[in-house]
């Protein structure tokens, strides 16, 4: 179908909208959101258009590459994994730049914020698009830019621009180890063809990739004493970017403090783009996992010990959009422990993590929608300040409300009624349990179950806290406009129907993605590769464990409804500031005085005071200190020529005696 | 019958001094400028006659002067210092009713200078050698009231008399063991000098004899008092002319009759060639005055000189012989501009004292572009920078030590070179750099052409070296026999 | 016959008092005599080597030196009366105005 | 044929001399700027004529010059110089129209930075060593000339280290050529300054020690002029009291004649001195420590031209790390680094000159919140910094990727090295924007404007290319691989 | 005192050197002296030398004189301006 050939513009159009936004948004209507918009729009609708052309041919995927410089190519691909993510990323962009329109109209910069995440936009569309890693690093790293420019989106503002920094810096450290793989990965497969890389073929390609698979797991290297395969390396070294762009424990840090920017960029990193980027990265190359040993393991425990670690400091939160923040780590925390259940369940943990993650686009990007909607009508993000919205935000309190129960994960297990996030979150704890049952680990279930537990607790809070009670202060607030209420009641429909409808669909769709006519690899076979033993047919847990997290979700409303809405127990009690734990989870572990001020201050800083100080002192001193001595000497030096000439001639005579007595001595010498 | 044409040129100078010395005593001293002019024209004939004969090999009146490819080149340079001199002093004697006794004492020493280029004699080679010195020693105290030029003149005498005293008597013992003076007599007889001890104290003592003309550490402690005292022109005389004289006269009697010699004087001037550019180039950056910074990197520069006289090859020689004609040009250069600058002084205020005082060069460039222009790439020249003449021989002396594996000593040179660079570098901050002091000043006629034909002497050999090249290594080839 | 040698050892000795005097006196005419001294042991010697060695040209050059001997005391003596003149001593001891 | 590179060299020398005699400033300024667009048509000329399927040199012109000594006046470019060629061509055009509002000594100024073109086109496309030494050393003067007027506070210091500095390297390197000259003329009966036919014969000296002390006095020269850790001190100093043309004209041009000598003479010599693999090793430590090196000191730096300069430092030292790997992709990406870090580090040093001097101060702690007033100034730092830290989709990445990635097939260790400068380089790179154009505007600063047209016209065009190159690198890329095979297949030769 | 006995030690080494060298050296001499043969005068002999050989040096020589003789007239003539 002649609709694949448009398959180009998906990330162009949005590109060009930047670009014409940037330049001559000005002078247009609403500082040119409209441009933008179209672009996006028709971006999704050819997005949606493959995608289906795909539902119904899934062999046939799209696959165009171009000759680009050296031995690397441009190219798209769009498989069933990209397919999805593509209408879900283009789709809810949408919504939330329609929303933006009317979020934005008040502030003067409008052109350059159009721009900006039209650019974003196109930048995790590239990266979704990208049939070969290196192309997938760059559209990743312009994700990166562009978060960095949207972050500091207000950059007068001191607190904006230092997070905006860290949010680029510490991603920047997830991608370098990105690029240590694809160096690696590179390098090694140019070991395997002994230096000769085969003419006309891009070795940095997917397919090229996943076809030499066994070689590089085959390949050994001694790292700290112990053997470990190459293979294992470069898919860690992945993770390792996906950890810093999907916000994983321990590069998580700047995703919170990413809230300085405009809640609907908030909304845009948090669920269309930026953040999933890792997760899709890491189901990119799931083959490459599957092929390495421990690999999938180490994504697990580190998804799994995100999940929990994130929503602890969630509860503490008072800042409507930070809890969020810690909501969207969490989440992640979900995904990556989902792909790394792929230890049991194969390519079915790319499908099930896959569709949280487009679940969670949508209910996150409602949550963060709504408080936007709430921070825009009451002026403050401060949860302390507010209370009893929901009656002044009826549309805005509702959608939430759907949000809240997609994200904690309500629905009656062994029905197809439930929210979306039931379908996703609530399947990806059932595979940990697998796991457990399997290699006797339970670890990654118990991160799993007590994290559903606490994220059920923190959003309720926040509901509870926001919208319910009397107003704390005298906030004022107004329902928002049509542009801003109509996204949030698309995506609540779909918070709420979205995984109901098409689950199973979904993951059969994803099966296929390793399997076309761009690449074909045999998933069990890897696993062999990878030493991982996968389970087939796996419909047969206990009762109690369908249940769990039904139950402990219920069990966080409960709470939460005791103390935040009933009042209970007096939270200002235990939240004082002598609470050990309290104070933990409120300074987030400290995280922040470890990261920023320990590691970069102290340690780098100082280190590079030091090289000052061998630059100046030393190096220089050197330099410095032969130019001053010359010029000493020379100063001494020339108290010789005293002006007597009786002197003089005494020198020359001197100088005759002495040359007579040195030449004597080396001739006789030699 | 000898062809009195190859003397020429020593003849018509000498004729050209005689008539300046009669005419003014018809002159009176309003017209005395004719004479420079006379003398100009003098020089310029010699130098033709004797570019013209550039490659004649003869040796004449039995033996005691020849006319090869060295002493041609030789007399090149010390005619076109002499020419350059001249014109600039026009301009300095104007007014001065003892133009004729300046004029004809330069031409004298010219000729001295001449005569020992082409001297095949240890007799023609010291009469001329005292030609020289004599009439300079006048030179050098040509402004008699000022006290700074008679002590130039006293201190330029005694050691000068002392040095001649030095080399009178090494010479004799050279012909106390030889039993002649000719040069290829020696040559021929110089074995039972070079095996008995005699010989190396009178190789001593030569070279302390020409060592004092070239102003070789340590028998340079004359040369800065004495190019700071004397007239600027004298100055540019002495550093460019009289020191090359130095140089033909250790080519000949060293090179040639006492090649026996060698291990004994290679050493002498390696020792001698270190210390003195390392100690020219130390006590020039300390130096305020521009005359005495460069008087003592004339005295670095011989030391680069004497290079060759260690190295020894014939790349060696073409080097030295070669960085004799481009210092000619630089350092007469350099002293013109500074003689241009005194005279600007002066025209700012009669009674200026420390008239080489580096502060006179502040903001030069703005005063006298053309002057500071020249002036620059003089400095340039003999820091060494291309395209400049004092690169091209530092090229070819520097690389004849790497050829001949005196890697130790290149080192040294080239350490020496990037210091003598920062005083260099700080006439020409002194000059582009630093706010000027007055207005704009035209330079005098006499001054400008001067300094403009040093000029292109310098970027000449600098841009096309080629033919200079190629007689310095004629010339060389003259050494190599 | 008188060896060689004796003459040599005397112009060595005259030249070496020359050299003590041209390092060791203050008065500009007594260096000046130095400087003769000096001038005459060289022509001792070629005088010598001149007779020794049944050569003339020695005996030529010492009526040569004798001559530039003469010229140069002439330039001498005019600068020593010029800076007589001008400072009414001869004691080039204190003409160091040009130093360092 | 018309000798399309002696006017190359020419052009600009004559313009520098009609500038210098100019009145006017506005006259100066015109003369320069048509001065140097002739040789930015010529080499665009010449890229189109160029055939970069040969590494063979191109547009050679040759004839005898002082036949005495064996040098010759031989002119050419091949795929090593055509950018560099280029790259001059581009920045001295940008530097004018940016330096549009000098007042002080206009003519003087444009006329030094056209001879300061004509030297560095002449050391790009000299093929005799004489020739190429002198070029070499003609570009010192303008260069000290510009710093020392045009300076700021401590001009004097800076540019008389800079010149002497750079002057010792220089004539290390040049012991190195003689050393080379009379060898082969010993070793074959015939003098000749020829580059070519100089590397050619290299081989065939015997003594090992020797070969190893040419490549050693080459380098030298070489590496300080890069400059590499540790002699690179001149650098930041001339950096800092350098106008901002002259800063450019210092990172754009000069500092590439290193890495151009790195490949013209070093990586041919290299297989064949005493010792290769300790030659590499060599070279591949100093690329690594000066990556590391410049890029912690960068983040010591209170100066924010200071901190570009070490930047720059850190960034030439990819050029050495990829030198060193001797991977045809690892050298041709050094050879883009050199292209596309000259285009970046304009940008950079001309964002600081704005800074300068319209804030009237560099120091980053004093500036902040320049954004506000100076939105312009700001996109273009921003686009420069960006590049500069490796951006994707822009030059530097292109080049910074070739180098790492290719270099680990054969320096593995050092590659992982490198790979932390990123790191860093971020960090001060993030660190001193949002310390001087974000944040709160700082009060003391006073009246704050953008910048002029003329200066957002340069910018704009570096950045423009600094795009261009990064999305389409072939037009400069693919000559600089056939010459970097070229290069390496001399190693399969020596067997190493 | 102390820097005329150096420069007396200085003049005694310069003696010593100069007069070991002399005495150590094997000096060429003819067996007997010419001028112990016959009393006969050398002086034409120089004479013939001097126009023949050495007349360069002897022009030369003039020069000198006049030079010398220019010279020292110049510096010694009290110049009072009036």
């Amino acid at each position: 179908m002649a609709i694949e050939y448009l398959a180009f513009l998906i990330p162009l159009l949005p590109a060009l909208a930047f670009v014409i936004t940037f330049f001559f948004g000005k002078k247009m209507y609403s500082g040119g959101a409209l441009i933008p918009i179209g672009a996006i729009a028709i971006s999704c609708i050819i997005s949606i258009l493959i995608t289906i052309n795909l539902l119904q041919n899934p062999e046939e995927v799209v696959h165009q590459s171009f000759h680009w410089f050296a031995i690397l190519n441009l190219g798209i691909l769009i498989d069933p994994l990209a397919g999805v993510m593509l209408c879900m990323v283009s789709f809810v962009s949408l919504l939330i730049h329609i929303y933006a329109v009317g979020y934005m109209s008040h502030d003067p910069a409008k052109p350059r914020y159009f721009a900006e995440t039209a650019l974003f936009t196109a930048a995790m569309l590239g990266v979704v698009l990208s049939d070969n890693i290196l192309q997938l690093f760059i559209c990743w790293e312009l994700v990166g830019l562009c978060s960095y420019l949207l972050i500091g989106f207000w950059f007068q503002k001191p607190s904006a621009a230092a997070a905006a920094k860290k949010a680029f810096l510490t991603t920047r450290v997830g991608d370098v180890m990105f690029l240590t793989g694809i160096i690696i990965l590179f390098s090694s497969i140019f070991t395997i063809y002994n230096g000769n890389l085969p003419e006309g073929v891009y070795v940095l390609q997917f397919n090229e990739i996943f076809k030499l698979i066994p070689e590089l797991s085959a390949m050994h290297t001694t790292i700290l004493g112990s053997e470990v395969s190459m293979l294992t390396i470069i898919a860690l070294l992945f993770f390792g970017g996906a950890v810093g762009k999907s916000g994983q424990f321990p590069l998580h840090v700047w995703l919170p403090d990413a809230m300085e920017g405009p809640t609907t960029v908030s909304a845009l990193i948090h669920a269309a783009t930026m953040v999933t980027a890792g997760v899709y990265l890491v189901a990119r190359t799931f083959p490459m996992f599957m092929g390495a040993p421990d690999a999938l393991i180490v994504v697990a425990y580190v998804g799994g010990f995100t999940a929990l670690f994130a929503s602890t400091m969630g509860i503490v939160m008072n800042d409507i959009k930070r809890v969020l923040a810690f909501s969207t780590i969490s989440q992640l925390g979900y995904m990556m422990l989902g792909l790394g259940m792929g230890a049991v369940v194969g390519m079915e943990a790319v499908g099930v993590s896959m569709f949280h993650l487009i679940n969670h686009a949508f209910f996150k990007a409602l949550l963060f929608l709504c408080a936007g909607s709430v921070i825009h009508s009451v002026g403050t993000q401060d949860m302390r300040q507010m209370g009893g919205v929901g009656k002044v935000m009826p549309i805005t309190f509702i959608t939430m409300l759907v949000a809240s129960l997609a994200l904690a994960g309500f629905g009656i297990p062994g029905t197809q009624i439930g929210t979306s996030g039931f379908f996703s979150k609530d399947a990806i704890i059932e595979t940990t349990y697998l796991f457990g049952e399997h290699t006797g680990n339970y670890i990654p279930y118990i991160f799993g179950i007590v994290a559903a537990l606490l994220t059920s607790i923190y959003i309720f809070r926040l509901l509870f806290m926001t919208f319910t009670g009397k107003p704390r202060t005298d906030y004022g607030g107004h329902e928002s406009p049509s542009s801003m209420t109509g996204p949030l009641s698309i995506l609540a429909v779909l918070a709420l129907f979205f995984g109901a409808l098409t689950q199973t669909k979904f993951y059969h769709f994803l099966e296929g993605t390793f399997e076309n006519s761009f690449v074909h690899v045999n998933i069990e076979h890897l696993a062999e590769l990878g030493n991982y033993h996968l389970v087939h047919g796996h419909h047969g847990e206990p009762l109690l464990i369908l249940w769990m997290p039904i139950i402990v979700g219920v069990a966080g409303l409960l709470i939460s409804f005791l103390i935040y809405y009933l009042n209970v127990v007096d939270m200002s009690k235990i939240v004082s500031r002598n609470n050990v734990v309290f104070k933990l989870l409120y300074n987030r572990y400290y995280q922040h005085q470890i990261f920023i001020e320990i590691i970069s201050l102290h340690l780098t800083y100082g280190l590079s005071l030091v090289g000052e100080f061998i630059d100046r002192k030393i190096i220089d001193g050197i330099i410095d200190g032969i130019s001053d001595g010359t010029i000493a000497i020379g100063e001494i030096i020339r108290k010789v020529q005293t002006g007597v000439v009786q002197s003089y001639a005494t020198a020359v005579i001197a100088g005759v005696g002495l040359l007579i007595i040195l030449l004597k001595l080396i001739v006789e010498v030699q | 019958m000898e062809n009195y044409m190859l003397l020429a040129p020593e003849i018509i100078l000498a004729l050209v001094g005689l008539t300046i010395l009669l005419a003014g005593l018809l002159i009176g001293t309003n017209n005395k400028n004719i004479l420079g002019y006379i003398a100009s024209a003098g020089l310029i004939a010699a130098l033709c006659l004797t570019i013209s004969n550039i490659s004649v090999n003869e040796t004449m009146f039995y033996g005691t002067i020849t006319i090869d490819a060295l002493s041609q080149f030789f007399k090149i340079v010390f005619i076109s210092v002499s020419l350059l001199v001249t014109i600039a002093s026009i301009k300095y004697t104007e007014g001065n009713k003892n133009t004729d006794e300046f004029f004809t004492l330069l031409l004298f020493s010219t000729v001295g200078m001449m005569v020992v280029a082409s001297a095949n004699d240890l007799i023609t080679l010291f009469v001329g050698f005292e030609l020289a010195s004599l009439s300079t020693y006048a030179l050098a105290g040509f402004e008699k009231n000022n006290p700074k030029s008679i002590e130039a003149a006293m201190k330029y005498f005694i050691i000068g008399s002392l040095s001649s005293a030095l080399m009178l008597f090494g010479i004799s013992f050279v012909y106390g063991m030889t039993g002649t003076t000719s040069i290829p007599g020696i040559a021929e007889n110089a074995g039972a000098l070079a095996a008995s001890p005699i010989g190396l104290i009178a190789v001593v003592m030569l070279i302390a004899g020409f060592g004092f003309k070239m102003a070789l550490v340590p028998f340079h402690m004359w040369a800065p008092d004495t190019y700071q005292g004397a007239p600027t022109v004298v100055s540019a005389l002495l550093a460019a002319g009289s020191k090359k004289m130095g140089f033909v006269a250790a080519f000949r009697v060293l090179v040639v009759a006492l090649a026996v010699l060698s291990p004994t004087w290679q050493t002498a001037f390696a020792a001698l060639a270190i210390i003195t550019m390392t100690l020219g180039n130390v006590v020039a950056v300390s130096q305020t005055s521009i005359k005495r910074m460069l008087a003592y990197s004339s005295v670095a520069q011989a030391g680069y000189i004497s290079m060759a006289f260690v190295v020894m090859t014939p790349m060696a020689l073409t080097g030295g012989i070669l960085y004799t004609l481009s210092h000619a040009f630089m350092k007469t250069g350099a002293f013109l501009v500074v003689a241009v600058v005194g005279y600007m002084v002066l025209s700012d205020n009669k009674n200026a004292k420390d008239i080489d005082h580096i502060d006179n060069f502040k903001g030069l460039a703005k005063r006298m572009p053309l002057t500071a222009f020249s002036m620059m790439v003089f400095v340039f020249a003999l820091a060494g920078i291309p395209p400049t003449a004092g690169y091209m021989s530092k090229f070819i002396l520097f690389s004849s030590t790497i050829e001949s594996g005196l890697v130790w000593l290149a080192v040294i040179a080239i350490l020496n070179s990037a210091l003598s660079l920062y005083y260099y570098a700080r006439i020409v901050k002194y000059m582009y750099f630093l706010p000027a002091s007055g207005g704009k000043v035209s330079e005098p006629v006499p001054y400008a052409i001067a300094i403009i034909l040093a000029l292109a002497g310098v970027l000449v050999i600098g841009i096309w070296p080629e033919p200079f090249v190629y007689w310095a290594m004629e010339a060389a080839k003259v050494l190599m026999i | 016959m008188i060896p060689l040698t004796y003459y040599l050892i005397l112009s060595s000795i005259v030249f070496s008092i020359g050299l003590y005097g041209i390092m060791s006196q203050r008065n500009g005419v007594r260096l000046l005599m130095s400087v003769e001294l000096m001038l005459n042991s060289a022509n001792i010697n070629l005088v010598a080597f001149s007779s020794y060695n049944d050569d003339m040209s020695g005996q030529v050059f010492t009526l040569f030196s004798i001559a530039l001997a003469a010229a140069e005391a002439v330039i001498g003596f005019a600068i020593l009366l010029s800076i007589f003149r001008m400072r009414d001593m001869i004691n080039i001891d204190d003409i160091n105005i040009l130093r360092w | 044929m018309m000798p399309i590179v002696s006017l190359m060299i020419l052009v600009p020398l004559i313009g520098a001399v009609l500038t210098l005699l100019t009145q006017t400033k506005e006259q100066a300024r015109v003369i320069a700027l048509v001065f140097s667009l002739a040789p930015l048509a010529g080499a665009l000329y010449m890229i189109m004529q160029f055939n970069s399927l040969t590494p063979a040199m191109q547009f050679v012109e040759s004839f005898d010059w002082i036949p005495s000594l064996g040098i010759l006046y031989k002119v050419g470019v091949d795929g090593i110089a055509m950018p560099l060629v280029l790259l001059a061509a581009i920045v001295v055009p940008a530097t004018i129209i940016y330096s549009w509002g000098e007042d002080k000594d206009a003519n003087q100024f444009f006329g030094l930075i056209l001879a300061l073109q004509a030297g560095v086109m002449g050391v790009f496309t000299s093929l005799d060593f004489f020739l190429f030494y002198i070029f070499w050393e003609l570009t010192l003067i303008p260069m000290y000339f510009l710093i020392s007027i045009w300076g700021g506070p401590k001009k004097e210091y800076a540019a008389i280290k800079f010149f002497i500095y750079t002057h010792v390297a220089s004539l290390v390197m040049l012991l190195g050529i003689f050393a080379i000259y009379f060898a082969v003329w010993a070793q074959t009966g015939v003098p000749s300054f020829e580059i070519p036919y100089l590397l050619e014969q290299f081989q065939f000296l015997e003594s090992s020690l020797l070969r190893d002390s040419i490549f050693l006095a080459l380098l030298f020269g070489f590496i300080v002029k890069m400059p590499a850790v540790p002699f690179h001190t001149w650098l930041p100093d001339a950096h800092v009291e350098a106008p901002t043309a002259g800063s450019v004209l210092l990172a754009a041009v000069l500092l590439k004649m290193g890495g151009y000598g790195l490949f013209r003479v070093m990586l041919p010599l290299l297989p064949f001195t005493g010792s290769p693999n300790m030659m590499i090793s060599i070279l591949a430590f100093i690329g690594v420590l000066s990556i590391l090196y410049g890029a912690m000191l960068a983040l010591a730096q209170t100066d924010l031209k200071k901190m570009v300069a070490y930047s720059s430092i850190s960034h030439m030292g990819y050029v050495t790390l990829g030198a060193a790997a001797l991977v045809p992709l690892s050298v041709s990406g050094a050879m883009f680094q050199q292209f596309s870090h000259g285009l970046i580090t304009c940008l950079l040093f001309m964002s600081c000159g704005a800074i300068q001097h319209i804030a009237g101060t560099r120091i980053i702690a004093d500036l902040g919140g320049l954004a506000q007033k100076m939105p312009k100034l700001t996109v273009l730092m921003m686009f420069g910094f960006m590049a500069s830290l490796g951006l994707p989709g822009l030059s530097g990445f292109i080049a910074e990727f070739m180098i790492l990635t290719f270099s680990y097939i054969t320096l593995p260790g050092y590659v992982l090295l490198a790979l932390l400068g990123i790191v860093v380089t971020a960090g001060y790179h993030l660190w001193a924007i949002q310390r001087s154009m974000f944040g709160v505007l700082n009060a003391k600063l006073g009246h704050l404007h953008d910048i002029t047209n003329y200066e957002t016209i340069s910018m704009g065009i570096l950045a423009l290319l600094v795009l261009y190159f990064g999305l389409n690198p072939s037009p400069v890329l693919d000559m600089m691989t056939t010459n970097a095979e070229q290069i390496v297949s001399l190693m399969a030769l020596a067997g190493v | 005192m102390i820097s005329k006995a150096i420069n007396g030690a200085v003049a005694l080494l310069f003696l010593a050197v100069v007069a070991l060298a002399v005495v150590t050296t094997t000096w060429i001499t003819v067996d007997e002296l010419p001028q112990n043969l016959a009393d006969q005068s050398n002086i034409e002999a120089i004479g013939v030398q001097i126009f023949t050989q050495f007349v360069i040096p002897f022009e030369v020589l003039s020069l000198v004189l006049l030079g010398a003789l220019i010279g020292a007239v110049y510096i010694a003539k009290s110049e009072v301006e009036k």
